[in-house]
């Protein structure tokens, strides 16, 4: 599905990344661990299109998206969501899931302004799906909340729901579970899940070893912009180099 | 809240108070002056020359017997604003005529709601469109550029001197007096050798002098209104430029010889009278007049009166005489106005007629030039 | 030859002029550094310098050395007002309502100044005489370089606060990472505070340096704090030798674009190459491109 | 839905009986230029209060479309409606073309490179003076007219602008309450998010900029042809602040905010003119006060403010 090879990453004088090489296979549920500073947010930016990589290539399905900005890439079904979860706080919990149906619809400026008769059907269209997103999340409840007022738990829940609505191929989460508390956590790992389950390929980054233990198939560890190892959860816990340099540190 | 409502109803209070004292039935007259904005240096003095004056008219007893109200409005230099307050005053105020507006840009604005509505209107502005081609209700007071370029153009040939570099600011003055200089200069067998301009808020003019140095200019003719021509006047000196400069009208008051300090000394330029009242011969007609405002400015506003002010001053009176002879209603005036002969005020002698409503002849204006801080008459 | 003694006289009035803008430019480039805010009312602090020292001088009658240490202190007393009544209140503050209110701030000192002192220019006696010095064909007068001397003494002193104080290092901390700053215990309220006091010394400094060369009214703030501005975006915003050299190059492009193509345009060719300089290289002319992260 | 729609229809209404109570007073006058006002502050919301982009250059827009009427129809004797059509898409296109490098910039730059727009276009204006006639502006431009019947009174000129306006207006609110407008607000929020959400946010803010552009140029044209004289000192740099304030005082993303900021901002002078000198004062005194007390603009700080006034009196009773 996504195929990173021989990635590296430098600002200015500083190398975040280096040598990264590895393949997210479809249907899968792959974990990116490391210490902080590993360099795993930055991965993703780079994968996303938020910045190019200095080297190396990003590939989807084998095509090399390396150079396309991000608004393409989310075309071709890679979305992301974000560490401090990014809402766009000053419109509601509903209207944030319509945006992410920017993709699956197309009037533009001049149908918009019109009201072409038919914007007004692909409106509602829109409105439908985006409820249908809402209660796949569980949140329907909270639908004319404006996002910005939201706990961290629910925001996170909508950030999900929002890049479920692009129907991605593949879904990045940047740190999906942090700031959730226990039992947040584990609601959280049944929807990832559920996401998995409805064919969707997920990658996530994660500190929550008992979560990527869980619920991955397939761990890659980064160390100091560096790849220590991959595999299946059992054999990198049974990775010395990992264990020194990671989990020996718990 | 609470201090809103007070304040709202003491506004109330203040407009109940001015209706009650319209009782009287006063002749309103409107006026429009760029009081604020870059062309305050109009504005105000016309402002101030204009309530002068019509408190003097009114202490004397008003016109036969009525008092003047003037209602003056400040257009901030914005022709929207101009246009926006020439239909108030002639909607809401209900006036008879209209002294002002201070600037060219604004009186060319205003000039179509005045002629749609039949109200005369007095300009202060000194551009040449605005009473040629002749509106039916629009005079003007102001000079025309015209007969200032005349005056210096008239001195140059004279000593003989053909080849001159202009330098004018970027606004509607310095334009229009770009304009009648290149125009007129063939009839004086002028050439103009370098042609330049700078900018109302430009604080270094050595590159165009510069310039100007390295042509074959015999003399140099500025124009502009404070602070630019000072910088230019300080910038020459620096330069050791040593061509005769002259400046236009729009400097014409002591404030330019403070601000150009030592610079100043020999600089010539074409001013009203006004300047130089008290060196007029006794035989000038405008002296009387010329003392009068000059006397009542100081005592009014302690401030020396310039032509600036002069300008308003003598709509007013001309406005004064109209309604004497014509009575109050706006056509009287208007006719009135037209029939104005040989009145003599601050810019000039003033006589209009159907096919001339500017009114003044080159006479208006007399060279003088700057001798140990003050001015003196170039004969 | 003649052409060349021209260039000369462009060139070094070009500069004395950059100078001019240099030192706005700096204190433009202090507050941004330290706060992000981009002060639209820097130019008023310029005109303020300038209208307290001739207050001082002409009313006050003080002698012109204290006149001017009494118009900086003033004007900086009105920094700092300006900081704690319009930008201190100022909850969740974007770019956005920064610029307004401090064009709000800047249009109110104009106002202000405008009913306290009239509308008329003013002109303060030069520091050190009238008398032209020639350089190489071209003339300066000696308030230029008593520009180009306070130009220079400013960048050394900003130099020697921002990397060896302490309360400059603590500036530079806060322009490099608020929250950081505020975590080692840098309080970064003193420190925009500081910044404004800075700055509009600065300010004012400048304005009174220059008044007598551009004499001054209660508008001139919104052309020099405009060309000011274009310096230090010029410069990168930051580094304080670029900031220097955005306006000495301003000043020299209008100079040789009003003595050499057309002095109408010559604003207009200042501004066509700020833009050109914003489009090639928004990070400044003297800065190495730097990646933004997420 | 329902609301928006009867909400529109009521200041329709609003528009159409205001000036009979008027009658031939100025204020009919005043309200052709809230109106053009309206559409101006309108162009710059849906930049700046919808797509969150800084424009410190609308004036230039407005002046473009102002001199390309007024020039087309006195120097070439243009038809006043086809000119009106040509000068709007010439200066669309310009927007266009400038808007890939401009909007590329953030933040204060891109407040200075629009800033820089503006000054280059004024300094336009005044030079080309053979065709603008310079810093004492061009005279002589026809009024509009439909087959014979000319706008040539106050009251001609309120309909005339007023029905524009109110298409512009009608156009905007069915534009942000869509997937375009949705779009914008979410570029405005947080552009990283909505690239990655698929917004293509680079040529979405060109695009508003250019309807920006072309609102500002058709209210420009409409300008011309009511004041029938035109000069640069009406599309200098404080124009462009103004229109930037009658947005924020209105309410930054708010359709009905910035025809509340026109309003108040062209009767502001009339109001101020108690305090005659001190308008200036008062003027900076309230953008600041504004900035800080009501962050959200009129539209949203009045009834915020009714609303903590309201049970705090009935808390005390």
């Amino acid at each position: 599905m996504l195929r990173l090879e021989g990635i590296g990453k430098r600002f200015g004088g500083l190398t975040a990344l280096q040598g990264i090489e590895f393949s997210v296979t479809k249907g899968s549920i792959t974990g990116i661990i490391g210490p902080n500073g590993a360099g795993k947010t930055t991965l993703f930016n780079i994968a996303t299109g938020i910045y190019p990589p200095s080297e190396g290539k990003v590939l989807l399905e084998g095509t090399d998206i390396s150079q396309f900005p991000p608004e393409r890439r989310a075309r071709l079904g890679l979305v992301r969501t974000f560490q401090n979860i990014e809402l766009f706080g000053k419109m509601t919990v509903l209207e944030n899931v319509m945006v992410g149906l920017h993709t699956q619809s197309s009037s533009g400026l001049f149908a918009c302004s019109f009201r072409m008769p038919w914007q007004m059907s692909e409106e509602r269209r829109i409105r439908e799906k985006a409820l249908e997103w809402l209660e796949f999340a569980g949140i329907t409840e909270l639908a004319d909340v404006e996002a910005g007022t939201l706990s961290f738990g629910k925001g996170r829940l909508l950030e999900i729901a929002r890049a479920m609505a692009l129907e991605p191929k593949l879904l990045l989460m940047d740190e999906p579970a942090a700031g959730l508390n226990s039992r947040e956590t584990a609601e959280l790992a049944e929807l990832i899940k559920r996401i998995r389950d409805r064919g969707v390929t997920v990658a996530l980054v994660e500190h929550d070893m008992d979560l990527v233990m869980d619920i991955c198939d397939a761990l890659v560890v980064l160390n100091l912009g560096t790849m220590l190892a991959e595999g299946t959860p059992r054999e990198i816990q049974e990775n010395q180099a990992v264990i020194t340099a990671y989990l020996g540190e718990e | 809240m609470k201090r809103l409502i007070s304040a709202a109803l003491a506004i109330a209070a203040l407009l109940s108070f001015a209706s009650a004292a319209l009782a009287a039935a006063p002749i309103k007259i409107g006026a429009l002056f760029a009081v604020t904005g870059p062309a305050s240096f109009l504005g105000e003095p016309e402002r101030n020359a204009a309530q002068m004056v019509v408190d003097e008219i009114n202490k004397a007893g008003g016109i036969k017997g009525r008092k003047l109200e003037l209602i003056v409005y400040d257009t901030g230099g914005d022709a929207t604003k101009a246009v926006q307050l020439a239909n108030k005053l002639i909607k809401n105020d209900n006036v008879v005529a209209i002294v002002g507006p201070s600037t060219t840009g604004d009186t060319m604005a205003v000039i179509p709601v005045v002629e749609k509505a039949h109200i005369p209107m007095v300009s202060c502005s000194a551009g040449i469109k605005i009473t040629e081609p002749v509106k039916k209700y629009v005079f003007k007071t102001a000079q025309n550029d015209t007969l200032a370029v005349a005056r210096i153009y008239e001195q140059l040939k004279k000593e003989h001197k053909s080849k001159v570099a202009i330098l004018t600011v970027s606004d509607s003055f310095g334009s229009s007096g770009r304009e009648q200089l290149k125009g007129q200069a063939s009839h004086y067998g002028i050439e103009i050798v370098a042609d330049d301009t700078y900018g109302p808020k430009d604080t270094d003019m050595t590159a165009q002098l510069t310039k100007i140095r390295g042509s074959k200019a015999q003399a140099v003719i500025c124009w502009g209104t404070n602070p630019g021509p000072a910088v230019i006047a300080r910038n020459a000196k620096q330069l050791g430029l040593t061509l005769p400069l002259y400046m236009s009208h729009g400097v014409s008051s002591k404030k330019f010889i403070d601000l150009a300090g030592d610079a100043a000394e020999g600089i010539r330029l074409p001013s009203g009278k006004v300047l130089v009242a008290d060196l007029l011969p006794k035989s000038d007609k405008q002296k009387a007049s010329l003392l009068a405002f000059v006397k009542d400015y100081q005592r009014h506003y302690r401030a020396e009166g310039d032509h600036f002010g002069g300008h308003a001053w003598d709509a007013v009176m001309l406005l004064k005489g109209a309604i004497e002879r014509g009575g109050d209603t706006p056509d009287g005036i208007r006719n009135q106005l037209e029939a104005t002969h040989g009145f003599a005020g601050i810019g000039g002698v003033f006589s209009y007629s159907s096919h001339d409503h500017a009114g003044l002849t080159k006479d208006a204006f007399v060279l003088v030039e700057v001798k140990k801080k003050d001015w003196a008459l170039v004969k | 030859m003649e052409l060349l003694n021209q260039i000369t006289q462009f060139v070094i009035s070009g500069l004395a002029t950059g100078a001019i803008y240099a030192l706005i430019g700096l204190s433009f480039a202090i507050i941004f550094n330290s706060t992000g805010i981009i002060n639209f009312a820097q130019g008023e602090f310029v005109m303020l310098g300038g209208v307290f020292t001739i207050f001082a001088l002409n009313v006050l009658k003080l002698p012109i050395l204290l006149a001017i240490v009494v118009a900086v202190v003033a004007t900086t007393a009105v920094g700092l007002a300006f900081e704690r009544l319009a930008i201190r209140p100022l909850k969740n503050a974007t770019p956005l309502s920064l610029i307004i209110i401090t064009i709000g701030a800047s249009i109110l000192i104009r106002g202000v100044v405008m009913l306290l002192w009239g509308k008329d220019t003013q002109v303060l006696p030069p520091f050190s005489g009238n008398t032209p010095l020639e350089i190489a064909g071209a003339t300066l007068l000696p308030q230029h370089l008593w520009i180009f001397g306070v130009t220079v003494l400013v960048i050394v002193g900003c130099r020697i606060f921002f990397h060896h104080t302490i309360s400059g290092k603590a500036m530079r901390a806060c322009s490099f990472n608020r929250k950081a700053a505020n975590l080692v215990g840098i309080s970064v309220g003193r420190m925009v505070l500081l910044s404004f006091v800075i700055s509009s010394a600065l300010g004012s400094l400048a304005g009174v340096i220059i008044a007598p060369l551009t004499m001054t009214a209660y508008d001139v703030g919104v052309m020099l704090g405009l060309k000011g501005f274009c310096a230090a975006i010029m410069g990168g915003m930051g580094s304080g030798l670029g900031t220097v050299l955005g306006g000495l190059i301003l000043g020299t492009l209008e100079s040789l674009g009003a003595g050499l193509i057309s002095s109408g345009y010559k604003d207009a060719i200042a501004f066509l190459i700020l833009l050109l300089i914003l489009f090639l290289r928004p990070q400044g002319l003297f800065k190495k491109g730097e990646t933004e992260r997420v | 839905m329902k609301s928006d729609k009867l909400k529109f229809l009521i200041f329709c209404l609003v528009v159409l009986v205001l000036p009979l109570p008027l009658a031939k007073g100025y204020l009919t006058n005043v309200l052709i230029f809230v109106g053009i006002n309206s559409m101006l502050a309108l162009g710059l919301n849906l930049l700046l209060g919808y797509a969150g982009q800084i424009s410190l250059g609308q004036a230039a827009f407005f002046g473009l479309g102002a001199y390309g009427s007024g020039v087309l129809t006195t120097k070439y004797a243009l038809d006043p409606w086809l000119s009106m059509v040509l000068v709007a898409l010439v200066v669309a296109g310009f927007a266009f073309a400038i808007g890939f490098p401009v909007l590329r910039l953030k933040g204060h730059y891109l407040a200075m490179a629009t800033l820089g727009v503006g000054v280059i276009a004024h300094i336009a204006f005044n030079e080309t003076i053979d065709l603008t006639g310079g810093p004492s502006g061009l005279s002589g431009i026809p009024n509009l007219s439909i087959a014979g019947f000319s706008f040539d009174s106050d009251l001609k000129n309120y309909y005339l602008v007023w029905s524009f306006a109110l298409v512009v207006i009608l156009l905007c609110l069915n534009l942000v309450n869509s997937r375009y407008g949705r779009g914008l607000r979410a570029i405005h929020d947080s552009e990283v998010a909505a690239r990655v959400m698929g917004v293509n946010a680079r040529l979405m803010k060109v695009q508003i900029f250019t309807l920006s552009a072309f609102i500002s140029a058709i209210a420009g044209s409409l300008y011309c042809h009511v004041m029938t004289f035109i000069s640069p000192t009406s599309f200098g740099f404080n124009i462009s602040v103004e229109l930037l304030t009658m947005v924020v005082i209105g309410g930054l993303g708010s359709v009905y905010g910035s025809i509340l900021g026109a309003l108040l901002l062209t009767l502001l002078p009339e109001l101020l003119r108690t305090f005659q000198d001190y308008d200036i004062v008062v003027y900076g005194l309230l953008l600041v006060c504004m900035t800080i007390y009501l962050p959200g603009g009129m539209v949203r700080g009045i009834p915020a403010l009714v609303r903590r006034l309201v049970p705090a009196r009935s808390g005390n009773a």
